[in-house]
C-alpha cells in the first residue's frame, strides 16, 4: 500500500430534507486497496460515493484527489479526475446497443467526425470478454437479463481506466461464476494501483477480496477494520450496533402437502425473444410450509420460470402440466395468480417492482387495495393502519410512509417489494433474487420471515444466486440448466459443489 | 394461511424506539412537513397570480371592478365549463400516460347527435342524453380497446379517433350546424332542454354548475377510490402495476371511456348552450383541455398529478381569456400574452422543493 | 400522344349535349357553413343538368393542400374546375396551370391573381360591409348609438372587408361610435363568450355588428344570458338559407338584419352548363353578385326564394 | 488517462478462440439477429402496404394507372415536403421524450418572415434566407432552453410557443397574407426565389429533392455521430446520460434549435411555393407532423424510433391523401378511412418481437 492516499475524504455530511445520510464522514482510498465499505440498508454508503463521483454536489466537508481539493460540478468532473463509479442501480438506456452504452458521452470519432462505430464494438467486446462475457456488442441493452446488465455497467467502468474504481454492489445481480471473473478482474487492477472502493452486503465476499473494511453506521463512521482477521460477528457488530443471532434458522417443521405441483412444463415463445431461456421441462413440487430454492447460472431460466409461474412470462403455448391443492392451473395473468394465491417478489425491483415517484405507502398497499376497500373507496385509516404494521414488521427504514420510494435506500426498497406482495396473503410465494442488496441484518430478519411464514403454512419458491443462501435456508434445491430441471437435491445431499456441477449441466452430458 | 405476524412489531430489534400505539402519528413532523403541505396546494398558484392580477388590471367602471362582478365571475365560470369537463376526463387520460385529441371532435359528434335526436328524430331529452352520452363512452372505450389490446400509442389512436369522430358528425348532419328550437311541435326539441343555457337564481350558469359538480365528483374519486390508485399507478409504473395485479387493460379502457362520456356530456352542454348543433364545434378544445390539465400540475408521463390542479388550470384559462378581452386587447398581442402567461403559471409549478 | 392528359385536348372542343362531364369542385373548407352551402348548392343545381358529375375536395383552411387538390384534380382528367380559393396568391399558380391546360376555371368568392381563369363569380364583402353601415346609420341606429364589432378570423380577408366597408357605411352618422371590437374567429361560442366580456365592459351598447350570422348569434346569447337581449340590436352577415342560418334568425327575431353574401354555386353549374353543353365561349370573365338585405319584412320570402330547406 | 488501446483486441486473454483480423464478423450472429434485421425495417411495412393497396385502387385513364404516373408521384412527394422537413426536426424532439406543437406556427411566421423582408424591406434572397432561419432556430432554440433550464414540460412550452408565434406572424404580416411579386423593382422579391415553387428537368419538384436530402442528411446524422447516441440516451433514461456526461440541456437545447431551424425552412419553402407568406400558414401542421414521426414507429416516450420510418411515415400520409383524393372519396369518408387507415399502419408496427 502506498502511502499518500489517492483520495482523502474530510468531514463528509449530506442531509436529505429530515433525513442525515451522511455525518461528519472521514474517508481513504489509497493506491493499490480493496477498500470495502460496509454498512446496513440507508447507512449513507451509495450517498458517500455519490458525492465522491459528482452526483451529489451539495455537501459539508472536503475531497481531496492527489492531495488536491477537488470540487466537482458533475459526473464527468469526477471521471476527469479519474474517478470511475458502478452506480448500485442499473443505469443504462434500453434502446442503445451494449457498446453505444459503453462509451456513452466519450463516443470514440472518426475522422470525419462521425462516431467510430467499429472501433466501439471492438473494445466493448474486448472489455466484456475480461469479464467473461460473451456478449454481442450490437445487442439492444433492453434485451439484456439484469445479470448481464450487471456485467455491462462494471465493463463501462473498466473502459474509463479510472485510477479510483467505486463499485456500489456490482455483484448483486451476479451468479457465483460472473462473481469469479470479477475478482480476477479486480485483482489485476489492484496490481495495477487503481485504489477501489467496493461495497457489497454479502460478507464472503469481502474476506475474499477486501484489504480493508469502513464501516458506516446512520450515516456516521463507525469504525474500520481489517475484514481478513476480525470476525464476521465482529463486522456485523459494528455495522448494526449490536450481535445478530443464528442467521439461519434450524429445526424446520414436517413440510405438508403438496401445493404446486409443475410436470414438463415448458413455454414454446410465439415471438422469438432473444435472451429470454423458457421453461423447457421443469418438473417440481412445492409443498406447503416448505422453501424450494431454485438455483442455476446466470441465463438458467430461473427469472423466466418464476414468470411463468406468475402468468407474468412472454408469450407462448404453454406445455405440461400445473397444479395448485391438485387442481389445475395456468393463470392468464397476474391477477389470475393472485386470485389463486400466487404471489411474485420480482428481481428487477426498480423496473418491475415500484413505482418509484409514488409513496412507500401508495406501493405498500396497491396489490392488497381489494382488501381495504369498501364499494370501491379507500378505508385511509385501515390503509395507514396496514402500512405502518408492514413497515415495522419489516423494518423498513423511511423517513414516513408518505416519502417517495425512490428516496430510500436500495435495500429498503426491496423491503418494501416484499410488503407489498406479504399483504396479498399469499399460500405460494415466488421470491426472485428477493435479498439482493439487503444487509446482513435484515436478511436475517427476511430469513426469519420466510422461515415464520413457511411455519405458518406458506409454499415458498425461491430463486437465489447466492448459493449459502439457498443451502441454508431451503429444504430442497431444484436445479435449472437451459430451462430444463437438472437436479432436485434435498437439503442432505445439497452441497455447493453438487448444486455447482449440476448447474453447469454436468449430469445432462447432451447439452454440452 | 396466516397473514404476516402483525405482532412482529413486538419483535423489533433492541434499540428502535419503545412501542408505540399509533405509530403513523409519530412521523418526524417538521419543518418540512410544513413545507410540504404548503406546495401540496401549488396548482393554485398560478391560478391565484392570475386571479389578483386580473383584478389589478382590470377596468372599473363606476367604481365596480368589473372582473370581479358576479356576473363576470360566473361568465368565467360558464365559459370554462365544457374545456374543463372535458379537462376532467382528460387528466385520467394524462395520469396513465396517454393522451386524448379526440375529445374535440366528440363534443362536436354529440352536439350533432343532440340536435339531431331531439329535432330530426323527435326524441325526448332523457332518450337523447343517454344515447349520446352512450355513444361518447363507447367511442372513447373503443379508442381505449385499441391502446389498451393492440399497443398503439394514445396519440396515434386518438388522433385517428378525432378524424374519424369528425367524419361521422359531418356525414350525420350533412355538413351544416342542426338548430334545436324548442316547442312542442314536430321538429321541435322539449322546452326544458334550454335550461342548459339558463341559470339557477339567474346567477349559477347550469353548465358552470354542471363543471363544478363533474369536478368535486371527479377530485373525490381520484382521492379516495382504489380505481384511482390503480390509475396512478398505471401511469407510474405499468410493469409494476401489471405485476401487482393491478387489471391495467380494463382501467385503461375504463379510463378512454370516461373521457368519451364526458366529452360526450360536454357536446350535450354545448348544444344547449348554443341552441345548435354544429360538426364543426370543438375544434382544437382538446388542445385547450390539454393545457388546463398540464398547467394544473400533472405531468404528461403520467402517474402525477391532481384533479384540482386541473380545475384551477381550466379556471386560470378562462380569467385569463376573460381579462383580455375586458381590457380589450388586440387579438394578436392577446396570443402571445396568453402564450407567456401560460408558461409563467407553468413555471409557477417548478418552485416546489425537488427530490433530488 | 394519349398519356399527357391534355394532348390538344382543349376542353371547349369537346363540349355538347348528350356527354359526361366531371367537374371539380375544390372548396377551401368545409368547416364553414357558408362553403358548405356553397357545395350544396353546387352538387344540387349540378344534378339538374345530365351529364354533370362533380367530385367536391376540402382543403380544410390550408393553402398547400387546395394546391395538392387541385393537381389532384387535374391528374384524373376533370372537365371542368371550380374553385373557392381558401386565398387569392397561394392558387394563382395551380389554378393557371389548369386554365393552361385547357382546363374551365370558374372561381368562386375569392379571386385568385392575373387572369388565368375563365371566369369569376362572387360577392363584394367591402360592398355588404358598407350596407351594413349604412342600414345602422339611416335605420337602426339613426340617433347614433354605441356599437360592438365582432370581427372574423383576424388575418382573412372577408373579415378585413367586412371591417372596412362598415367603417365606410357609418361614417355618414358621427352619432355612431364604434366602442370595441373583438374577434370571435367566425364561431358561434367565441361569439358568445367574447360577447360576454364585451357587455361587462360596455354595458351601454345599442348594437352588435357581427361579420357573420353564427358570431351574431353566439352574441345573442350572451346578452339573453345577461338579460338584454331585448334592448341590444344584433346584425349579421351570409343569411344562409338553411335552418341554422342568419335569415331564419331574423325570421324568429333574434337578428334585426343580416346581409346576403351569395354562395355563386348555382350560378357557377350554370355558367359551367353554358361552357360544356352549351359550347359557348364568351362568358362574362366576373360576375358580381349583389346582396340583399334581409329584415323581418322579406325574411321568409327569401328563404323560399333561395331554396332553403324547411 | 490514456485511451483504451485499440490494439488490445489482439492481445486477447489465452482459451479465447484462436485470433482473427476481423473481430466484429465473428461476432455471434444467430436467427434472432436476423429476425431483428428483418424487423429493423418495420417502420416501412406501412408504407410498402399503403402502397401497394394504392396501385390496386387506383384509377385508370388510358390504360395508364394514374397513381403511378410520374406526375402524381412527384405531386406526393411535393405535397409532403414541407410536413417532411418540420417532421425530420419533430424526430429529434420526440426522440428525447419532447414535443415540439409550435412548427406549424414557426413555419407561418417564416413565411411571414420572407415575404416581408424580401418585397418590403427590399432584401435579397440570401440574406433573408439566412436572417428567417435565424428566427426560426433561434425561437426553437429560446423553447429549448425554457425546457431544459426550467424544467417546464416541453408540450407546454411550445403550445405557448406556437400561440405566441401565431400572434407575432399576425403583428408582422398586419394580419394579411403578404404576396410576393417576382421582378427586379421595388416591393419585388428575386426571381431566383420562385425555383422553389419549380421543378428539377421538369420532373423533381424543388421541395420534393430538400426534402429526400434533407432526410437522407437526417438519417446519417441519427446514425453515424455522437450527437445521435446523446439523443436517444436522454429519451432512453434521461438520469443515465446525465451520469455519463451526456451535456443533456445542450442536447435539448439543440434538439428544439434544430426544429426551429427546419421548421423555419419549411416556411421559406412554403412561402416559395405559394409566392406568398401568410400568417395562417402551417395551422395543424404540427399534428401531421407528429402524426408521421409516430406512424414511423418513433415512441412518444422517447428513446427509440429512426429517421427512416419519419420519412416513410411521411410519405405513406401523402400516399394515403392521395389515392383517397384520386378516387375522388367523398371529404367525410375521407376523414374516418384515413382514420382507419392510420391505426392500421401502427398496427403493423407492433408485430415486431419486444423487448422485456
Ligand atoms: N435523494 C434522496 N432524497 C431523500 N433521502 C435520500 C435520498 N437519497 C438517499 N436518501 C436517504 O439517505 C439515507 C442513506 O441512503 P443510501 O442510499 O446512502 O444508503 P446505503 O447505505 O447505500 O443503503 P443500501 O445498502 O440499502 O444501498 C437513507 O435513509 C435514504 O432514505
Ligand atoms: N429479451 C428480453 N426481453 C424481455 N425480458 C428479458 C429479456 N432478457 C431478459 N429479460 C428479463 O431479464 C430477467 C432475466 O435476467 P437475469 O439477469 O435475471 O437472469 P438470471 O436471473 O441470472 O438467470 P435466470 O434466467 O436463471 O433467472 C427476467 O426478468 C427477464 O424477463
Ligand atoms: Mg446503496
Ligand atoms: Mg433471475
Amino acid at each position: 500500500m502506498t502511502e499518500r492516499p489517492l483520495v482523502r475524504m474530510t468531514g463528509i455530511g449530506k442531509r436529505f430534507g429530515g433525513v442525515q445520510a451522511c455525518r461528519d464522514i472521514d474517508l481513504t482510498i489509497a493506491a493499490g486497496e480493496v477498500h470495502a465499505l460496509l454498512g446496513e440498508n440507508g447507512a449513507g454508503k451509495s450517498t458517500l460515493i455519490n458525492i465522491l463521483s459528482g452526483v451529489i454536489t451539495d455537501y459539508d466537508g472536503t475531497i481531496e484527489v492527489d492531495g488536491r481539493p477537488v470540487s466537482f460540478g458533475g459526473p464527468v468532473d469526477a471521471q476527469r479526475a479519474g474517478i470511475a463509479t458502478i452506480h448500485q442501480e442499473l443505469d443504462l438506456v434500453a434502446g442503445l446497443s451494449i457498446a453505444e452504452n459503453m462509451f456513452l458521452g466519450r463516443e470514440p470519432r472518426t475522422r470525419l467526425g462521425g462516431v467510430d462505430i467499429r472501433r466501439m464494438r471492438r473494445q466493448a467486446a474486448e472489455h466484456l470478454r475480461t469479464l467473461g462475457a460473451d456478449l454481442d456488442p450490437r445487442r439492444l441493452v433492453g434485451s439484456l437479463r439484469v445479470g448481464e446488465q450487471q456485467l455491462v455497467e462494471i465493463g463501462r467502468a473498466l473502459s474509463l481506466d479510472a485510477r479510483v474504481l467505486i463499485m456500489d454492489e456490482p455483484t448483486a445481480a451476479l451468479a457465483d461464476a460472473e462473481v469469479e471473473r470479477l475478482f480476477e478482474t479486480i485483482k489485476e487492477l489492484r496490481r495495477a494501483g487503481v485504489g477501489i472502493v467496493y461495497i457489497s452486503h454479502r460478507m464472503a465476499e469481502l474476506e475474499v477480496i477486501a484489504d480493508r473494511a469502513t464501516v458506516l453506521r446512520n450515516g456516521g463512521l463507525a469504525g474500520t477494520v481489517d475484514p481478513r482477521t476480525a470476525s464476521r460477528d465482529e463486522i456485523i457488530q459494528l455495522m448494526v450496533g449490536r450481535s445478530v443471532d443464528a442467521l439461519f434458522g434450524e429445526g424446520r417443521n414436517e413440510p405438508g402437502k403438496v401445493l404446486l405441483d409443475v410436470r414438463n412444463l415448458a413455454v414454446t415463445p410465439r415471438r422469438p425473444t432473444p435472451g429470454r431461456t423458457e421453461p423447457a421441462g421443469v418438473d417440481l413440487t412445492v409443498r406447503t410450509g416448505e422453501i424450494v430454492g431454485l438455483a442455476g447460472l446466470m441465463g438458467a431460466g430461473r427469472t423466466e420460470l418464476l414468470e411463468t409461474l406468475f402468468g407474468a412470462g412472454g408469450s407462448g403455448r404453454r406445455s405440461g402440466q400445473m397444479t395448485i391443492d391438485g387442481r389445475p392451473y395456468g393463470p392468464h395473468g397476474p391477477r389470475a395468480a393472485l386470485a389463486r394465491g400466487v404471489a411474485f417478489v420480482p428481481e428487477d425491483r426498480r423496473g418491475a417492482g415500484l413505482m418509484l415517484e409514488h409513496s412507500v405507502a401508495e406501493n405498500v398497499v396497491l396489490s392488497a387495495l381489494a382488501t381495504l376497500t369498501t364499494l370501491g373507496v379507500v378505508r385511509r385509516q385501515a390503509v395507514r393502519r396496514t402500512v405502518a404494521e408492514q413497515l415495522t414488521a419489516l423494518a423498513v427504514k423511511a423517513a414516513s410512509p408518505a416519502v417517495a420510494a425512490a428516496t430510500l435506500s436500495g435495500g429498503n426498497q426491496q423491503k418494501v417489494v416484499f410488503a407489498k406482495q406479504l399483504l396479498t396473503q399469499p399460500r405460494l410465494l415466488l421470491l426472485d433474487e428477493p435479498t439482493r442488496g439487503v444487509d446482513i441484518g435484515a436478511k436475517a430478519e427476511i430469513y426469519r420471515l420466510l422461515h415464520r411464514l413457511a411455519d405458518a403454512g406458506m409454499a415458498i419458491l425461491l430463486a437465489s444466486s447466492e448459493l449459502p443462501e439457498l443451502l441454508s435456508l431451503c429444504d430442497r434445491v431444484v436445479v435449472l440448466h437451459r430451462g430444463r430441471t437438472v437436479a432436485t437435491l434435498p437439503r442432505a445431499s445439497a452441497t455447493q459443489q453438487a448444486i455447482l456441477a449440476a448447474a453447469n449441466g454436468d449430469d445432462a452430458k447432451e447439452t454440452r | 394461511m396466516t397473514p404476516p405476524n402483525p405482532t412482529a412489531v413486538e419483535e423489533a430489534p433492541a434499540g428502535t424506539p419503545p412501542p408505540r400505539r399509533r405509530p403513523s402519528l409519530r412521523l418526524p413532523r417538521d419543518r418540512h412537513a410544513l413545507v410540504d403541505n404548503f406546495f401540496r396546494f401549488q396548482s393554485l398558484f398560478g391560478l391565484v397570480a392570475v386571479f389578483l392580477i386580473a383584478i389589478a388590471v382590470s377596468p372599473v367602471r363606476n367604481g365596480e371592478n368589473i372582473f370581479l362582478s358576479s356576473g363576470n365571475l360566473a361568465n368565467i365560470v360558464r365559459a370554462v365549463s365544457e374545456i374543463g369537463i372535458i379537462a376532467v376526463g382528460m387528466t385520467f387520460v394524462i395520469l396513465i400516460g396517454g393522451i386524448d385529441l379526440s375529445v374535440g371532435a366528440v363534443l362536436g359528434l354529440a352536439a350533432v347527435g343532440s340536435a339531431t335526436l331531439m329535432v330530426d328524430s323527435g326524441m325526448g331529452i332523457l332518450p337523447t342524453v343517454l344515447i349520446v352520452l352512450l355513444i361518447g363512452t363507447a367511442f372513447g372505450a373503443t379508442q381505449g380497446a385499441i391502446v389498451a389490446r393492440i399497443g398503439i400509442q394514445s396519440f396515434i389512436v386518438t388522433l385517428a379517433g378525432l378524424q374519424a369522430a369528425r367524419g361521422i358528425a359531418r356525414m350525420w348532419s350533412g355538413g351544416l350546424g342542426v338548430p334545436i328550437a324548442y316547442g312542442d311541435g314536430p321538429k321541435e326539441a322539449p322546452e326544458a332542454f334550454s335550461l342548459l343555457s339558463g341559470s339557477i337564481n339567474g346567477v349559477l350558469p347550469v353548465p358552470a354548475v354542471l363543471f363544478i359538480a363533474i369536478g368535486i365528483g371527479a377530485l373525490l374519486v381520484l382521492r379516495s377510490t382504489a380505481f384511482a390508485r390503480h390509475v396512478y399507478a398505471i401511469g407510474g409504473n405499468e410493469k409494476a402495476a401489471r405485476l401487482s395485479g393491478v387489471p391495467v387493460r380494463r382501467v385503461r379502457i375504463t379510463v378512454f371511456a370516461i373521457s368519451g362520456l364526458l366529452a360526450a356530456l360536454a357536446g350535450i352542454i354545448h348544444a344547449g348552450q348554443l341552441n345548435q348543433g354544429s360538426p364543426n364545434d370543438g375544434s382544437g378544445y382538446e388542445l385547450d383541455a390539454i393545457a388546463a390539465v398540464v398547467i394544473g400540475g400533472t405531468s404528461l408521463a403520467g402517474g402525477s398529478g391532481s384533479m384540482g390542479g386541473t380545475i384551477a388550470g381550466a379556471l386560470l384559462l378562462g380569467i385569463l381569456n376573460n381579462i383580455l378581452a375586458l381590457n380589450n386587447i388586440d387579438a394578436n398581442v392577446q396570443l402571445v400574452v396568453k402564450g407567456l402567461v401560460i408558461v409563467a403559471a407553468a413555471a409557477l409549478q417548478k418552485l416546489r422543493p425537488r427530490i433530488s | 400522344k394519349a398519356g399527357d392528359g391534355n394532348g390538344g385536348t382543349d376542353a371547349a372542343a369537346e363540349c355538347g349535349s348528350g356527354k359526361e362531364f366531371l367537374i371539380g369542385m375544390s372548396q377551401a373548407n368545409n368547416a364553414e357553413p357558408y362553403r358548405q352551402v356553397m357545395n350544396d348548392d353546387v352538387s344540387n343545381a349540378a344534378k339538374d343538368v345530365p351529364g354533370f358529375k362533380v367530385v367536391v375536395s376540402d382543403a380544410a383552411q390550408d393553402n398547400s393542400k387546395q394546391v395538392a387538390d387541385v393537381e389532384n384534380f387535374i391528374s384524373q382528367g376533370i372537365n371542368l374546375l371550380i374553385i373557392s380559393p381558401n386565398e387569392a396568391k397561394p392558387l394563382t399558380a395551380v389554378v393557371k396551370k389548369a386554365y393552361d391546360q385547357g382546363i374551365p376555371v370558374i372561381v368562386l368568392d375569392r379571386k385568385v391573381e392575373g387572369d388565368a381563369y375563365t371566369a369569376f363569380i362572387g360577392g363584394d364583402n367591402v360592398a355588404i360591409g358598407k350596407a351594413a353601415g349604412e342600414y345602422y346609420a339611416k335605420t337602426l341606429l339613426p340617433q347614433g348609438g354605441k356599437v360592438v364589432e365582432i370581427s372574423g378570423l383576424p388575418g382573412s380577408t372577408p373579415a378585413a372587408e367586412r371591417a372596412q366597408g362598415f367603417r365606410e357605411g357609418v361614417a355618414s352618422n358621427p352619432q355612431i361610435q364604434i366602442v370595441a371590437s373583438q374577434t370571435a374567429e367566425w364561431l358561434r361560442e367565441k361569439g358568445q363568450s367574447v360577447m360576454d366580456a364585451m357587455l361587462k365592459a360596455n354595458p351601454d351598447i345599442n348594437a352588435v355588428y357581427a361579420h357573420n350570422d353564427p358570431m351574431a348569434e353566439g352574441a345573442y346569447l350572451a346578452a339573453k344570458a345577461a338579460g338584454k337581449e331585448s334592448t341590444i340590436k344584433f346584425t349579421g352577415i351570409d343569411a344562409l338559407p338553411v335552418p341554422s342560418g342568419g335569415i331564419k334568425a331574423v325570421e324568429q327575431g333574434r337578428l334585426q338584419a343580416t346581409f346576403q353574401y351569395p354562395t355563386g354555386g348555382r350560378e357557377a353549374i350554370d355558367m359551367a352548363k353554358k361552357i360544356l353543353v352549351d359550347c359557348q365561349k364568351d362568358v362574362p370573365k366576373t360576375t358580381t353578385l349583389g346582396t340583399t338585405q334581409i329584415t323581418k319584412d322579406n325574411a321568409a320570402q327569401v328563404y323560399t326564394q333561395l331554396g332553403g330547406k324547411q
